[in-house]
């Protein structure tokens, strides 16, 4: 210690709480940016539960758990690319790219395992492709990915030949279907994803470096802190699990599609923002967006479930979503 | 008294803080009235609050004999106030006329009237004697110029009180001088200011009467004639304080050089510097504002790309392609602003200053130890004397003297032992001036090497173990020892010498 | 002599549906050793519309249209006649002056699909439809279904949801549908590219549910014919047929036959029974 | 005075030009933001060209002239909400609305320049709704505008029963092929509405706000710019846009489509982005959003006359647009 001269009390460290955890107060959970969608996810819940006597079941929560899970994937990449102010429009196609891929070397002959690490590959170097234009170039990440959007949609179409691939193995439906511990296996994957992700960004360095650069890129750069390569692991990561959860859906549906995902960029972003993310970066979690996912997925599973007409849904869930951002929204700005 | 503006009694608080209680202020026609405090004190707040930005808990303004309230800044404004921001509200994209006149462009019926604004915005620089671009965006310009495109916007405002917040942090002292011309004019055309500064000289040359203020607390009002220097320290810190800057230890026979730029050029028709820096030494870059100091410093950490760099390291040939391979080489830097290349304004104290030092944090070796995380920010921030309710505080709350220290106290703790720091004490209080200075020298005195950029002449002389005098990007002197004094450090940054003449080299 | 040209302009390509029909179109080409110029409308008529133009930039004789809308693609057509060209409509009709029409008997379609779901379930329960795409020969199935559920007093329709013609809506959906409606009996889906979907929602529930659908499509046929499949009937259409008789009355009409107006090609209800073997 | 003091021959004003126009330079040429975009156009131009014999007659010229004034038309109300940091994703949609509504009037037999107003009216209305949720309620433009997306799209849908209107009156056609002193209606009332977004831009005081808004908002607010309003009327534009496009293209197709419009919003974005305009805000220029608009159009018609195969004009269209980017980068980062 230097033996600076100051006065006690402009010294105010709260010397009460180094290390302790943030207290739960009210004021402090109404903070919290996830307190507002978690209010959201238990109003519609309750809304679905007076609407339709068989959305409260076991099976039906079963089946919303298992529907969310391809959304809820791509959105932990979808959140990590937000976070740092970015946005990648490209995890559908890559989705569909990877998907038929795997499933394409599966039915060619090629080992299973090794055809499933392929697809993986691709869908992670789909990732890091955009991430290397987006950190080292420099190019704005919503143009990026729309390119590689549409050249990932294309490269799957092209190996298809526009057809879906069938004839996969028969324990492929095990990730789409099976149950470990009686859970469902995307369940399981959606599950494990998650609390990796959480620790990556909450207990990680890497964590701070996202918030970081979402909040001043210029200040995480000149702290020193290697901007470009934390956004390259950013995409990455988002080309990562769009390839997971082509697994997942490809398990699904056994078969490769080459038209899946189209519009899921849409369904991810909203599942981040609608999880207390800001779109702008360096503010919210991943525990909101598996909220964010589930919202959605309730509301399309309610809205079904009571049986409304396909061209209603469309207002009703866009009136939904409105008003969860609307009751969310960030109250503090001037 | 004839006073046109009374402040009585304000009281405004923030979560966890008050900052401010029961403040009184009264300012007469024509005068300039300084408002004096520490960093924190809440010099800013109050001006937010006349302003219309913030509305205040208690208390009466009065204008002219009567009271109003402002509910937004346009009804400061349309009751004739104009204020200089103490942080920059320019638009980057926009040249210097339409920021000037944004939100009151003039017409020609529908359309704007370019050439008028142009022609006004040309006369309103004239009139500050201030070279300004008025083609290209304000971000191309120097932070001195963004400045004085801030005080010509709020002199086009031809306001009745015009408040200045902090203005002279970021200009030479001949700018201040033109801005002082200025003020005085209009002090003659009743025109009356609220000054706010750190610079104690500044106050005793161009303003009439003081008012401090101390943690948010109203401590009194002088006449400036009626007080000296250190009066106004007692007053505004509670204690005296001595000599600023602490004593220059002796000079190291044989200290190895850690930092050796033996050859750097950073555009290609540009001056080729080269400089050492050694242990235990605080090297001054000295020049005047736009010298290159600050290109020189980004260009060898690697942030700004250069033309030729050959630098070495504890004698060993290093690249140093970007700021994160410059900190791995021991080399850490204090950003000129601290607001866009400080901050990340949405983290806590506690993440600020952790950002780029998490090897201290590891536990089984990938994850933070967030216990001896906080463990080490208490300490950190207890030394530098960070103002704040706790570490979990936002900064983007902290007042600006506060944030600069939060930016310091992120090196305090890190393996770093080369350290630039770039106007390091640019609106930071006396008091906690000469902490910065005690700190900057228990550094080197740990073995840091620490190039300190500076526009102040007073802490070139007095904290420099060595100056390195810019001129137009070239280091035209390396001074030390004796050879440190104003009159030197000044003719060396404003001519050139007889060398440099015969070969003609020139930057622009 | 310049080579024949031929452009044809498709609502979507990846449909095996369509990408069967373009095998046979460049087949059918290659043996008369026309030219063929192929676009993807990714069912945004505004788009086909500018293919189609940028098609009659080239020159085309022939003009095969398989249009994602109906009357959206008029203007197309308009222009494709006023340039000289022959404009034969495939799969959808297209409105204005086409100069002939190849497509299935889309309503038959709807209503041999559903008939043959009611009597599967034994004339009794609850059925629900996968809808759409909302384009002509789409509606026309759905129209087609409801008219052969009409006859049934005792079955009831319950449910109508949107797959999209594609499998991850379609399964999603369907899931839901099962269970919204925990009695249902039967599902109707208005193409083969959302009847896999279902049929996968189907399986994993476990319930004795039936599928019919329309197209007969490989995935189809081969799904019909699993043990025990809940998959129980296509109205299969014949995609390459149906581009072989267009280009065959397009170069009638170009040597000045007169050609009828509109040539629908009867839908063949494949089951299980004569399942093995069917292939467009 | 503490600070070190300078001569004050160095402080003089730079007394050269003041009112002058700014010169002409080829650097000043290069810093203008849309330099790269017209180089990137003649590029492609000039390669269209070699690739296809019949690409540059005046035939196909009006023709891409034609096929670009939707996107075009649209993509000028997007310039402005995109420059002031914005985003609106609800174009597609709520033309897809605005043509239907203006068709089935008219159809079912109100006076046609009513049912145009009503049309407009609607797009025009949904645009300031987005507006309010954006700049008065402070929610997030990309999540609004994704529930407004789905909201006009349902409309639409539950308006139409999902069947095309057609039966318009025969001079409806004019403004989709009709021409006027020899320019086609589409690309003149595209010329139009890029003239008047270009007074509005950069002659009148509406259009500093604009992208002082982008550049920064908390200082455009103190500077006593009414922000709300203005980002009220900038989405109001984008609506307006939506439904002039909406207009030409219920006139090409003469029927009011419910799935018109789908993915609009994509190219609306990219002509904005490809033409200069700062995805960020603050920087652009509706001049550029022409080019950018253009070179979209051209690569479409220039694919389809060189008869590349559809599935790899997907791919070739990423890679051009990733190319056209990465030249254009803005190179000063830091
Ligand atoms: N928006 C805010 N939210 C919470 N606290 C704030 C806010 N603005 C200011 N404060 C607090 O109010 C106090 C006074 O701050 P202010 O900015 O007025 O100080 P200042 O005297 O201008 O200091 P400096 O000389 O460093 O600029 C500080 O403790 C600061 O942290
Ligand atoms: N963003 C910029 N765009 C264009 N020119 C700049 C920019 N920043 C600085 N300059 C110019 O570069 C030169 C060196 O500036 P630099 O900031 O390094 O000077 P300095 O000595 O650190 O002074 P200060 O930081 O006090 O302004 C000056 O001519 C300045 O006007
Ligand atoms: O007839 C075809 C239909 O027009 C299309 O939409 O889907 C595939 C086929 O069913
Ligand atoms: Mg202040
Ligand atoms: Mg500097």
């Amino acid at each position: 210690m230097s033996k600076l001269t100051m006065e006690p009390k402009t010294a105010t460290v709260d010397s009460a709480s180094p290390g302790a955890p943030v207290r739960l107060t009210w004021a402090g959970l109404k903070r919290s940016t996830i307190f507002y969608p978690f209010v959201g996810l238990v109003v519609v819940c309750l809304v679905m539960v007076f609407a339709s006597n068989s959305f409260l079941s076991a099976a039906n929560i079963e089946n919303i758990a298992r529907q969310v899970s391809i959304n809820a994937i791509i959105a932990v990449g979808m959140t990590c690319v937000i976070l740092t102010g970015g946005v990648d429009l490209s995890v559908g196609s890559v989705m569909a790219l990877s998907g038929t891929l795997a499933a394409g070397l599966m039915v060619s002959g090629m080992n299973a395992v090794a055809a499933l690490v392929v697809g993986i590959a691709v869908g992670l170097g789909f990732g890091v492709a955009n991430g290397i234009f987006v950190a080292f170039a420099g190019m704005p990440p919503i143009i990026v990915t729309l390119a590689t959007m549409g050249i990932a949609r294309g490269l799957a179409l092209i190996y298809t030949g526009g057809y879906p691939i069938d004839g996969l193995p028969d324990w492929v439906a095990f990730f789409g279907n099976g149950k470990v511990l009686g859970v469902q296996m995307p369940v399981v994957i959606m599950l494990v994803v998650y609390l990796l992700a959480w620790v990556l960004l909450e207990r990680m360095p890497f964590g701070r470096y996202v918030y970081a650069i979402g909040g001043n890129e210029d200040a995480t750069r000149l702290s020193g802190v290697r901007v470009a390569r934390v956004k390259l692991i950013v995409y990455g990561l988002a080309g990562l699990t769009s390839a997971l959860a082509a697994i997942v859906l490809t398990a699904r549906l056994m078969s490769g599609q080459p038209n899946a995902g189209v519009g899921f960029e849409l369904d991810a972003i909203a599942a981040v923002v609608m999880g207390g993310t800001s779109i702008s970066g360096g503010r919210g979690s991943i525990v909101g967006t598996l909220i964010g996912a589930l919202l959605l997925g309730v509301l399309n599973n309610g809205l079904n479930m009571v049986g409304v007409n396909p061209y209603v849904q469309n207002v009703i869930k866009g009136g939904i979503i409105l008003l969860a951002i609307y009751i969310s929204r960030d109250r503090r700005r001037k | 008294m004839n006073s046109i503006l009374r402040l009585d009694n304000i009281t405004k608080s923030f979560p966890g803080v008050k900052a401010l209680q029961g403040i009184h202020l009264d300012v007469a026609a024509g005068e300039v009235h300084a408002l004096l405090g520490e960093n924190g004190a809440g010099k800013s707040t109050l001006m937010k609050i006349l302003s219309g930005i913030y509305q205040p808990d208690e208390g009466t303004i009065t204008l002219n004999g009567t009271t109003r309230t402002f509910a937004d800044y346009h009804d400061a404004v349309a009751a004739g106030i104009g204020i200089v921001f103490q942080e920059f509200s320019l638009i980057p994209f926009l040249n210097a006329v339409e920021n000037i006149f944004l939100g009151r462009e003039l017409r020609k019926g529908f359309l704007l009237d370019r050439a008028a604004m142009r022609r006004s915005a040309a006369a309103i620089f004239a009139r500050l004697k201030v070279d300004i671009d008025l083609s290209v965006p304000i971000r191309e310009l120097s932070v001195a110029q963004q400045q004085f495109v801030e005080i010509g916007k709020a002199l086009s405002l031809e306001a009745r009180i015009l408040i200045l917040d902090e203005p002279t942090a970021t200009l030479t002292p001949s700018e201040a001088e033109h801005l002082f011309d200025i003020m005085r004019e209009l002090k003659t055309q009743g025109v009356a200011m609220i000054f706010i500064s750190h610079h104690l000289d500044e106050i005793f040359e161009v303003c009439d009467r003081i008012t401090v203020l101390r943690d948010g607390q109203y401590v009194g009002d002088t006449a400036v004639a009626d007080t000296d220097v250190s009066r106004l320290v007692e007053m505004m810190v509670g204690r005296k304080i001595e000599n600023s800057f602490p004593p220059k230890p002796p000079p190291r026979a044989n200290a190895k050089a850690v930092l050796e730029v033996e050859a750097l050029q950073i555009d290609k028709d540009g001056p080729v510097n080269a400089f050492v820096l050694r242990e235990g030494e605080i090297l001054g870059f000295a020049g005047l504002v736009g010298s290159g100091r600050t290109e020189t410093a980004l260009a060898v950490i690697g942030a700004d790309p250069a033309h030729v760099k050959k630098v070495k390291i504890n004698g060993r040939d290093m690249k140093l392609a970007d700021p994160a391979a410059s900190l791995d080489a021991g080399i850490g830097i204090l950003p000129e602003s601290r607001k866009t290349e400080g901050l990340i304004t949405d983290f806590s104290i506690k993440q600020n200053i952790s950002i780029n030092n998490f090897g201290k944090y590891r536990q089984a070796r990938f994850f933070i130890d967030q216990r001896n995380e906080a463990r080490t920010t208490a300490a950190i921030m207890k030394r530098v004397g960070v103002k704040a309710p706790t570490m979990n505080t936002q900064v983007s709350t902290l007042s600006g003297g506060n944030q600069q220290k939060v930016v310091i106290a992120r090196w305090l703790n890190h393996h770093a032992n080369i350290l630039i720091f770039d106007e390091p004490t640019r609106g930071i209080d006396v008091g906690a001036k000469a902490e910065i200075y005690l700190l900057m020298r228990e550094l080197t005195g740990r073995g840091y090497a620490i190039i300190m950029i500076s526009s102040e002449l007073p802490e070139i002389v007095g904290m420099s173990d060595r100056v390195a005098v810019f001129r137009q990007g070239r280091i035209e002197a390396i001074l030390e020892g004796e050879q440190i004094t104003s009159n030197a450090v000044m003719t060396h940054a404003t001519t050139a010498s007889a060398a440099s003449l015969e070969q003609g080299v020139s930057h622009e | 002599a310049e080579p024949l040209k031929i452009g044809m302009t498709f609502q979507e390509l990846n449909n095996p549906y369509f990408v069967s029909m373009q095998k046979a179109l460049n087949e059918a080409a290659a043996s008369i050793g026309a030219q063929v110029f192929v676009t993807d409308a990714h069912h945004d008529v505004s788009k086909q519309v500018s293919d189609v133009e940028d098609m009659l930039q080239k020159k085309i004789d022939i003009l095969l249209v398989n249009p994602t809308d109906s009357t959206g693609i008029v203007s197309a057509v308009n222009s494709a006649k006023k340039a000289g060209v022959v404009v034969v409509a495939v799969d959808a009709n297209a409105n204005g002056p086409v100069d002939s029409f190849v497509g299935s008997k889309n309503y038959d379609a709807g209503v041999m699909s559903c008939e043959y779901l009611g009597k599967a379930i034994g004339s009794t329960g609850e059925v629900a439809i996968l809808d759409g795409i909302p384009v002509v020969p789409i509606l026309e199935r759905v129209r087609g279904c409801k008219a052969a559920l009409a006859k049934f007093p005792n079955i009831k329709l319950v449910d109508t949801q949107n797959g999209k013609q594609e499998r991850a809506t379609a399964l999603s959906v369907t899931e839901n549908m099962i269970q919204a409606h925990p009695n249902l009996k039967g599902v109707f889906s208005v193409n083969d590219g959302g009847s896999m979907g279902a049929l996968a929602a189907i399986d994993a529930s476990g319930k004795d549910i039936k599928l019919t659908s329309v197209d007969g499509a490989p995935e189809a046929i081969t799904a019909m014919q699993k043990p025990d499949s809940k998959f129980i009937e296509t109205s299969a259409q014949f995609p390459r047929d149906q581009v072989r008789i267009a280009i065959g009355i397009a170069l009638a009409k170009k040597w000045g036959a007169n050609v009828p107006k509109v040539i629908p090609i009867d839908v063949k209800l494949i089951d299980k029974s004569n399942a093995k073997g069917f292939s467009w």
